[in-house]
């Protein structure tokens, strides 16, 4: 039990992180606000990937002269750095895309407040 | 070489012209436009030509950088992803001839660079998905897909960047579910290829990881398919989104998620695991249920016509989840024919809602009325075919994939199905002749100027021929297609039926 | 916004730093093969050496060293860099991205070796020359700093 | 309303921890993804770029060698990503203005 607390609290503490992101994504009233609880989602994302990655024992995935290539389990896992490279650029574009479209809105407007934004948006016409 | 090469064609054409529009128009701005279209129409060639080089059963495998599928990432052309990519892009080819005039009614001659290479990389987005066999770069072509179209979403009306940013937020809320359950079925398994981790699965059985996997994989699916409690970002997208998008993400948009899920639940954990194993195929039957009859009722209260045709949309798409929540031949048949079907009507609904558009300035349903149909007498005729296949009258197609679904509830002995299949044929009654009948009956509130001028010669304005050609093209399609649709079936959707469902005769 | 006019520190500190910024950037470009590094964390550097010039001297002088209107044709050539390494690939005989088939040397492993560099080229120029466009673009249009 | 997020919230933690407690331990070189073989029978990809990336592509870098060449295809993707997100940011916000923006 304690080995299995060991292995597992840095997942859970991740899974955390996931829960706040959505709670800000969800219930903050504020667009900005919003974006950023979309980067802590995501960065929660990256960093379970991440954390999925490592080896007791292990090294960073570049090749060590000293310990050769013999074993496999000397170097930590490559694939989840790799893929998070890939996530980490999906998540800067959306990021900007997000800022983007906060700017037009804001343009057009002049509020980021949710609740406020509707309510200008009813007395609109079109 | 060629022929060993075609399936990973149609992406790379679309990324290829994709790249090229933003350099060619540094210099020539009127390109863009006709780079795009001659990209579709040779990517709608390639596709459809796809479709009899596999129809014999053996998939078409495609190694990126020669590195066998564990390892690497590999491209699949199988029945499935042949007919959906002919599907997507022959839809996109027609849209794309009617969207150059109201591009260059929506947007200003500076934007509509970026616009196009946009659609282009949404379109490879779309090809890569549906081609990919790995479940990563299926994440990053799905990225690159929504992310283009919260673009082209946000240059709409005066309200679409709110739109755009909802989708946004909803957009990416799927894209990390589904990532997350990327990840789960890595931990479990260690590998990201479909059909390794269909072998792996075999072996593994459900484990905890598994089951939540699967559970976040149709969240994110859910999400980009709006499928019905996930649908929120879906009316105001469509309503507000120019002419051009939402024409294209209306018939292409929702049938990726479509597409993700029966690809993810009959080809990756298959069949047993869906339905005995975790139950999610019922899940998902009654959730499209309840779409049906959600979308129809909502699209009845709408008076702005691009508002109801994307309730429609939610209902629809119910039919398609219906489908694949069955679980069975008739069923994912249905499913598929409506993917087809759906794609036909839709384009042709939000044609004709942009001709209206175009030539008089709205689209209310309140505000039309037998002058509309005076002046345009071809795009009232091809709103009426396409609102009969809605309904589902014979011989046009939308009854046909309603006959295969209503089958399918029938063999799983599901009459609540069956009958929210018929409640709903009714209720799209209602909701299209309620436009048909202000078009065909309701006397103009003001007497035309022509009569007053005593010149009947003002009375006609159709849309130009670029727009009204894509229109009745579609219109006639609904009913060749009707006509033809045992061939497909037989020919086509039979083929792509995963092992386990197949063995079905209708 | 408000900003000081002319602060020499900042001014002339940012200057001088942004040269060897950039340096740096080419450095885990081209080091990618051999350390943690590569053409996207390169191009993020080589992003913020532009971008630390326009917040320090202002847009501007910025625009001098890096017009905005670069922004969106260099990102589409450095992705077309990456592609066109996979397409020389293909018509040379080879899979998409199969870098084997290069004409660099005559041993595989060194023609993907060269390959990797190639592309890696491409998205350091893509990544920063779209980071750098989407900073302009978020700025267009505000108040003259 | 703020109820039925909560719950939400609390139900996605619940699947979260409950699919944890069938993973392998954090660490764990012998877990499922880390050996040289899937249970199936088929090759493991990571160890395969661990093992080989050398071998077959003289870099010593295995992530770079993951990111350029055995994903080679993924990366292109994420480079159309980003360059998506800068033409989005072109087509909303550079000066020629949308109809609908005052000036």
């Amino acid at each position: 039990m304690p080995e299995f607390l060991v292995g597992h609290f840095f997942y859970w503490f991740v899974f955390l992180l996931m829960a706040i992101g959505l709670f800000g994504i969800v219930l903050k009233r504020n667009l900005i606000k919003k974006v950023i609880g979309m980067s802590i989602f995501q960065v929660a994302i990256i960093l379970f990937f991440v954390a999925s990655a490592s080896k007791w024992g292990g090294t960073v995935p570049v090749l060590d002269p000293k310990l050769g290539v013999s074993d496999a389990s000397r170097y930590i896992n490559p694939l989840p750095h790799c893929l998070m490279l890939t996530a980490i650029v999906v998540s800067v574009a959306t990021s900007g895309v997000a800022f983007a479209l906060i700017i037009s809105i804001w343009r057009r407007y002049k509020t980021l407040d949710e609740p406020e934004l509707l309510a200008r948006m009813k007395n609109d016409p079109d | 070489m060629i022929p060993t090469n075609a399936p990973a064609l149609t992406p790379l054409l679309f990324l290829f012209t994709g790249l090229l529009i933003p350099l060619a128009a540094f210099k020539f701005r009127r390109l863009a436009y006709w780079l795009a279209l001659s990209a579709t129409a040779a990517a709608s060639a390639v596709a459809l030509s796809n479709i009899f080089r596999v129809l014999d059963g053996r998939a078409i495998h495609y190694r990126f950088g020669g590195w066998p599928p564990p390892i690497g990432i590999e491209y699949v052309l199988d029945p499935l992803s042949a007919f959906v990519t002919s599907v997507i892009n022959v839809i996109a080819l027609i849209v794309l001839i009617h969207a150059r005039r109201t591009v260059e009614a929506d947007l200003p001659q500076g934007k509509r660079v970026p616009y196009y290479a946009l659609v282009m990389l949404m379109m490879s987005g779309f090809n890569g998905i549906v081609m990919t066999g790995d479940f990563f770069n299926l994440y990053v072509f799905l990225e690159i897909c929504s992310l283009a179209l919260y673009g082209l979403v946000a240059v709409g009306d005066r309200k679409s960047p709110v739109a755009a940013f909802r989708y946004l937020v909803l957009g990416m809320i799927g894209g990390c579910f589904y990532l997350l359950g990327v990840g789960f079925l890595y931990m479990s398994s260690g590998s990201l290829n479909m059909a390794d981790l269909k072998a792996i699965l075999l072996v593994l059985g459900p484990r905890p990881g598994v089951i939540v996997a699967l559970a976040f994989m149709l969240l994110g699916f859910g999400l980009k398919m709006a499928l019905f409690p996930l649908h929120g970002w879906l009316p105001d997208a469509y309503t507000y989104a120019p002419t051009a998008t939402s024409s294209l993400m209306a018939p292409i948009g929702t049938k990726i998620g479509a597409y993700g899920l029966i690809r993810v639940l009959f080809f990756v954990f298959g069949l047993q695991f869906i339905t005995q194993t975790v139950p999610v195929a019922t899940v998902i039957a009654w959730l499209s249920a309840a779409a049906i009859l959600y979308g129809s009722i909502q699209a009845m209260a709408q008076d702005e016509m691009k508002r109801m045709l994307a309730f429609s949309s939610v209902a629809q798409v119910g039919y398609i989840g219906l489908g694949i929540g069955l679980a069975n031949a008739w069923g994912l048949v249905g499913a598929l024919l409506h993917v087809l079907n759906h794609g036909l009507m839709k384009a042709c609904l939000f044609l004709v809602a942009g001709n209206f558009r175009m030539k008089l300035g709205h689209s209310r349903i309140s505000r039309l009325d037998q002058e509309a149909r005076r002046r345009m007498p071809w795009t009232t005729a091809a709103f009426t075919l396409a609102a009969l296949s809605m309904i589902g009258l014979p011989p046009t197609v939308g009854f046909f994939s309603k006959w295969y679904l209503a089958w399918g509830s029938i063999r799983n002995g599901s009459w609540v199905f069956l009958a929210v299949i018929l409640v709903s044929s009714l209720l799209n009654a209602v909701y299209f002749f309620r436009v048909v009948e202000r078009l065909y009956l309701k006397p103009a509130d003001r007497p035309p100027e022509a009569e007053k001028s005593g010149a009947a010669a003002r009375v006609r304005s159709e849309v130009g021929a670029s727009m009204l050609v894509p229109t009745l093209v579609l219109a006639a399609a609904l009913l060749v297609v009707g006509l033809l649709n045992a061939f497909i079936v037989k020919g086509v959707l039979l083929k792509i039926l995963p092992p386990g469902l197949a063995g079905m005769n209708p | 916004m408000t900003r000081n006019e002319d602060n020499p520190i900042i001014t002339l500190i940012s200057s001088m730093v942004a040269p060897f910024i950039m340096l740096f950037g080419l450095y885990v470009i081209f080091h990618g093969h051999y350390s943690p590094g590569g053409g996207f964390q390169g191009g993020t550097l080589l992003a913020a050496s532009i971008i630390l010039l326009r917040l320090a001297l202002g847009s501007e002088l910025g625009k001098k060293q890096f017009p905005s209107r670069w922004g969106t044709p260099l990102g589409s050539l450095g992705v077309l860099i990456y592609f066109g390494t996979g397409l020389a690939a293909l018509l040379l005989g080879g899979t998409f991205l199969n870098y084997a088939f290069l004409p660099f040397s005559p041993q595989a492993s060194h023609n993907r070796y060269w390959g990797i560099l190639s592309i890696e080229i491409g998205v350091g120029l893509a990544v920063m020359a779209v980071l750098v466009a989407i900073y302009d673009d978020l700025l267009e249009g505000e108040p003259r700093a | 309303m703020k109820v039925v997020s909560y719950l939400l919230l609390a139900l996605f933690c619940g699947l979260l921890i409950y699919a944890s407690t069938g993973f392998p331990n954090r660490g764990d070189a012998q877990a499922v993804f880390n050996r040289a073989t899937s249970p199936a029978g088929t090759p493991n990809a990571p160890t395969h770029y661990i093992l080989k990336s050398k071998e077959e592509m003289y870099t010593d870098n295995m992530v770079t060698t993951i990111l350029a060449d055995y994903r080679g295809y993924d990366t292109l993707g994420e480079e159309t990503v980003i360059l998506t997100a800068g033409l989005i940011c072109f087509l909303l916000l550079r000066k020629e203005r949308n109809r609908h923006d005052p000036e």
